[in-house]
């Protein structure tokens, strides 16, 4: 979690190994348009340590579905403007099916139990956007974040 | 006992506040805590059914007992990525 | 395709456009070892004009299917070390499903059809890999790549 | 009719050459093309049901025409990524 601009270059790094084949780099960027509103910049609020727990959590779930995988998160908070990341995963792994798995895995993840909110300008306003009720002992919905990465 | 409450985003919004230090009457829940400070800012209400908690920094039931000096926080749906 | 050092950085700049939302990189990177064998470099040979118009063929593929996706794919030729990239995909899309499908099935099908072979110079030897026979038309590979790629 | 024919990897290496100009026999096609090459160069006919061809620049079928001037191109089974 950082109030700094986020670089995916250094967070593929991090995961970099002699022994893994593939790294999947999933960049999130704030849009210029959302919902038919004119996007002008997002402020990304966060419970910061347990939003670093949460991340933790689920680099376990998917080392436990994955053993080979190396996963990194990095999450911007404050203000993002257009074009810019939001959130960056890097995922290593031997293979790449594996990688793209653990990636995707962790975006949807971070959508369903890191708490976190974007507080969206928009030209005429400002909305709270709010998406799923963070329950990480959800089987239901981890399991949904497992069939999106791997089916 | 007395409980820090943290709020973030619309809670926050709200409450008017990031954290608000309660005197809870013991035994306390998160849930009590969270009845408390529904009562005393009634919009809260409409997140009832989807606020989620977490007490000293890991997400908790709002069945979990408090202790006196527990940090509880709760947690609109979240849009994070 | 290119000689010199490929930058996953640039590939995912040539993608971005502020109504992007979700930017997927894939590294391809030279592993230490493959089928027990002590892996020391790649040599990567191609038939470079020719990988040049399978790379826009799986573009225009991605595409058909994905018509909000852009891509961006380098691939090196000659020696290629240990832990260096020997390819990256670069798929932008409006949001983070398309750009991950894309960017998979980008990377399935250049293993298919792209003019470009691998030279493994291992501890004790070296031998050409050969995987599949390329046939841009067959149209049963295609759909596989697809269905691995979205599912 | 004179061609080139391109060859990569394994196939280069089993002829000795990246390139080569040969006279062919007209009609020819890259399967002649294939032909005759294998002929000068037999261990070529292990590649027989797993080679692919390119006729200028192009992927092209076995029964592809060659026109005087052509560049045929004769692949091994690809590998990149």
């Amino acid at each position: 979690m950082t109030g700094s601009p986020l670089n995916a270059t250094a967070a593929a790094e991090l995961v970099a190994d002699d022994g893994n084949g593939a790294i999947v780099t999933f960049v999130g960027v704030v849009r210029d348009g959302n919902a038919g509103r004119r996007v002008l910049w997002l402020d990304y609020e966060a419970y910061a340590p347990l939003a670093v727990k949460a991340f933790a959590r689920i680099a376990g779930e998917a080392a436990e579905r994955w053993p080979s995988v190396r996963l990194a998160i990095q999450h911007r908070t404050g203000r993002v403007d257009i074009g810019e990341p939001s959130v960056v995963i890097a995922a290593a792994a031997p293979h790449r099916a594996e990688a793209f798995a653990a990636s995707r895995f962790a975006i949807e993840r971070i959508k369903q139990i890191a708490p976190i909110w974007k507080h969206e300008h928009f030209e005429g306003g400002e909305v709270w956007i709010e998406g799923a009720t963070a329950d990480p002992h959800d089987t239901a919905a981890r399991d949904t974040a497992f069939e999106r990465a791997w089916s | 006992m007395v409980v820090t409450i943290r709020l973030f985003a619309r809670l926050r919004e709200i409450a008017g506040a990031s954290e608000l230090r309660r005197e809870l009457p013991e035994p306390a829940t998160a849930g009590t805590a969270w009845a408390a400070l529904a009562a005393e800012f009634p919009p809260l209400a409409d997140y009832a059914t989807a606020v989620s908690c977490a007490v000293n920094e890991e997400y908790a039931r709002f069945g979990a007992a408090l202790q006196d000096g527990d940090e509880v926080a709760f947690l609109p749906p979240v849009s994070g990525g």
